[in-house]
């Protein structure tokens, strides 16, 4: 289970450098890479939590039989 | 225990590498500073002096630091080892090795491409014209440059850091 | 102390969420999405048990295997549709989120069709 | 038929492949080379002191030009650029004045497109042909004319006449040079000599330092208008003979007359043929009235450049029409 929080930390602090990046790019005036940086991180995310949610349902389809 | 070194040479790798982008943001107006100043001596040598092109470069490769100093006075050399070579064939010859040191663009390189045709071929109202022409660019360039380096400088050392931040914490 | 574990981990979630709504909230539903997940694993070994717990009961209630399955299926498809209503709702997005829900009641029908038939047929049998 | 140091010092200054075709062909000269003619899309000419000839692509000698290999205008500007050591700016005065004088005392003629402003040359642009002239040091050219040209332990004032190209500044070089040495022979002990050398052609300074041998006596005053030059070596270097290369203008009259004034002995060379020529230019008739020179001393190209046609003595001639 602890693994898992990790996860949850990896989501954030993913998000919150993300973030960061953006807001920093945009200051210097590079609007476009702080948008490519923010898709990028966004896309990552989707992984990380696309493979949890396959996982959460493979797990719910053997629970319950399906 | 070895994927904390790795995460810590990963970070330290992207750190440098936005620092290294930074350090020529902040390096190139100083470079363009020196090349004015050191072409100013030169200025100075050849309308008040008429100083023959090695020393007058070599004095005013003096005026300057590294890397500046060195491309005047690698030319200076080149000159001077003879071979019946031009100034302007030194120049160029010296822009060559100087060119990868330097953390100038190509278009602060072409100010003093510009030069090769002309120095030391000519008299010396027209050698002062060409060089206050070429002064005159590198002012417009050091601005633009100090600009840039306004607001690139920073926003360099961070996305180095945070996308290595990033990057160790996606593969942990 | 299971309970702990789980209110800590929704506690968690819940001011990292937080944060990161100020700055991406693109992103905040994504965790939201994660913590979800993971308290429903956190509660999983407790819903396999009471899983055969019923499984059990019907066992011994006689009830046949198959319609044990399909009442095991449909509060499967409940919990999952539900899960995604609740998180599409968080999102704002209400009218996506019914729709779901009404696809889960629909597969829930579907599934309860031989449930109900055998029903009536036990009804029929006892009036007959 | 080639000097020394040719390749070092003449060599050098051209542009390669002009040099290569100018090295093979320096082999076959038969008499010695006295110019290198460079002119932009023309023949590349050489002069000799005897004829001259052309140089072909192959760096054979011809006397027909239309076979010979053409000068590109590339290498002009680099062995002009070579002559100037890369600083044409350093050389303005020199530009000015149409030549430059490299290392071992050569002289570089420049011709081109000039730059006028005021009415003055301001400069050449687009220099498109180049005279490279060997200097060459003949020691010894002025052992029979010296004699002729002492009297009383000391040295005559003297005036070399002769066209251009007839060796008078070969012979005043050497003057200067045996007069700084002393001769004991001529019973001559050395004397502190003093040059002006506004065309740098006497001494060939290169830098201010005579490329020369004129002896362990002589100062040279290297690119200095010769009446100011004269003025200056006299109150600041106490000369015993001042030296001067081609004078004519009024004011190096003035300038000669007051070095006699100020008893040094002048050695002075000028254009012509013959007296009558030099009595011909104002300034020169001058001095020749004011009795200025003892000796005059007429130079021919025949036999060989150098050779002495005739020496007068002023003195004798000046008492013969008083009396």
């Amino acid at each position: 289970m602890a693994i898992d929080v990790l996860l949850l930390f990896k989501i954030a602090g993913v998000g919150i450098i993300v973030a960061l990046m953006a807001t920093i790019l945009k200051q210097a005036g590079k609007d476009d890479q702080g948008q490519l940086v923010t898709l990028v991180g966004f896309l990552l995310v989707i992984m990380i939590v696309a493979s949890l949610l396959g996982k959460f349902f493979g797990l719910v389809r053997t629970t319950f039989g399906m | 225990m070895f994927k904390l070194i790795g995460s810590l040479l990963i970070l330290g790798v992207s750190s440098l590498l936005g620092f290294r982008v930074a350090a020529a943001y902040a390096r190139r107006p100083t470079e363009l500073r020196a090349l004015q100043t050191a072409l100013a001596v030169l200025t100075t040598e050849i309308e008040y002096g008429a100083t023959p092109l090695p020393d007058a470069l070599r004095q005013a490769g003096r005026a300057v630091g590294a890397p500046v100093c060195t491309l005047l006075t690698d030319a200076a050399g080149r000159m001077e080892s003879g071979g019946g070579i031009t100034g302007g064939e030194a120049l160029q010859q010296a822009l060559g090795r100087f060119a990868p040191e330097s953390h100038l663009r190509p278009a602060d390189l072409t100010v003093l491409q510009a030069l090769v045709p002309v120095l030391g071929a000519s008299d010396r109202r027209d050698q002062v014209r060409h060089l206050r022409l070429a002064v005159e660019r590198l002012v417009g360039a050091e601005a633009q440059a100090a600009d840039e380096r306004q607001r690139y400088e920073r926003m360099y050392k961070y996305v180095g850091v945070l996308s290595g931040l990033l990057v160790v914490l996606i593969l942990y | 102390m299971e309970i702990v574990k789980i209110v800590g981990v929704g506690l968690l979630a819940g001011m990292l969420i937080n944060v990161l709504r100020q700055q991406k909230p693109e992103l905040a539903m994504q965790l939201s999405i994660a913590a979800g997940v993971m308290l429903f694993l956190l509660m999983l070994s407790k819903v396999m048990r009471v899983v055969e717990v019923m499984q059990s009961l019907s066992a011994r209630a006689q009830i046949e295997q198959a319609h044990m399955g399909t009442v095991l299926k449909i509060i499967g498809i409940a919990y999952i549709a539900d899960f995604g209503a609740q998180v599409l709702q968080d999102a704002g997005e209400k009218t996506v989120a019914s729709k779901v829900e009404m696809a889960g009641k629909v597969i829930i029908m579907l599934l309860a069709v031989p449930i109900i038939l055998a029903i009536l047929d036990s009804v029929l049998k006892l009036l007959g | 038929m080639i000097p020394e140091r040719f390749a070092e010092e003449i060599l050098a200054l051209l542009a390669p492949r002009l040099a290569g075709l100018i090295s093979r062909a320096a082999e076959r000269l038969t008499s010695p080379l006295e110019e290198i003619r460079l002119r932009e899309e023309r023949p590349l000419h050489l002069v000799l002191a005897k004829g001259d000839t052309f140089v072909t692509p192959a760096g054979a000698l011809t006397a027909d030009f239309t076979q010979a290999e053409r000068v590109g205008h590339e290498e002009v500007s680099r062995t002009f650029q070579a002559v100037a050591k890369g600083s044409v700016y350093a050389w303005e005065e020199e530009v000015r004045s149409g030549f430059i004088t490299v290392e071992g005392g050569h002289r570089v003629g420049l011709c081109g497109r000039a730059v006028t402003e005021a009415g003055r040359i301001r400069t050449l642009r687009q220099v498109a042909g180049l005279n490279i002239r060997i200097a060459r040091e003949v020691k010894g050219a002025a052992d029979r004319l010296l004699p002729h040209l002492v009297s009383g332990g000391g040295v005559c004032s003297t005036l070399l006449i002769s066209p251009p190209q007839a060796g008078k500044t070969t012979l005043l070089r050497d003057l200067i040079r045996q007069i700084s040495n002393g001769v004991p022979a001529l019973n001559l002990r050395g004397m502190k000599v003093g040059l002006v050398d506004e065309r740098s052609e006497v001494a060939g300074c290169h830098r201010g330092v005579p490329q020369r041998d004129l002896g362990p006596r002589t100062d040279v005053l290297d690119g200095c208008p010769k009446a100011e030059g004269l003025m200056l070596l006299i109150r600041a270097l106490s000369p015993q003979v001042v030296a001067v290369d081609e004078i004519g203008r009024p004011a190096d009259g003035d300038a000669v007359m007051e070095a006699l004034h100020a008893g040094v002995a002048v050695l002075a060379t000028a254009h012509g043929n013959d007296l009558a020529d030099i009595a011909r230019r104002p300034a020169l008739a001058m001095l020749l009235q004011a009795g200025a020179f003892q000796r005059a001393v007429i130079l021919g190209r025949e036999p060989h450049p150098g050779a002495v046609r005739q020496v007068i003595d002023l003195q004798r001639e000046v008492a013969a029409c008083s009396s």
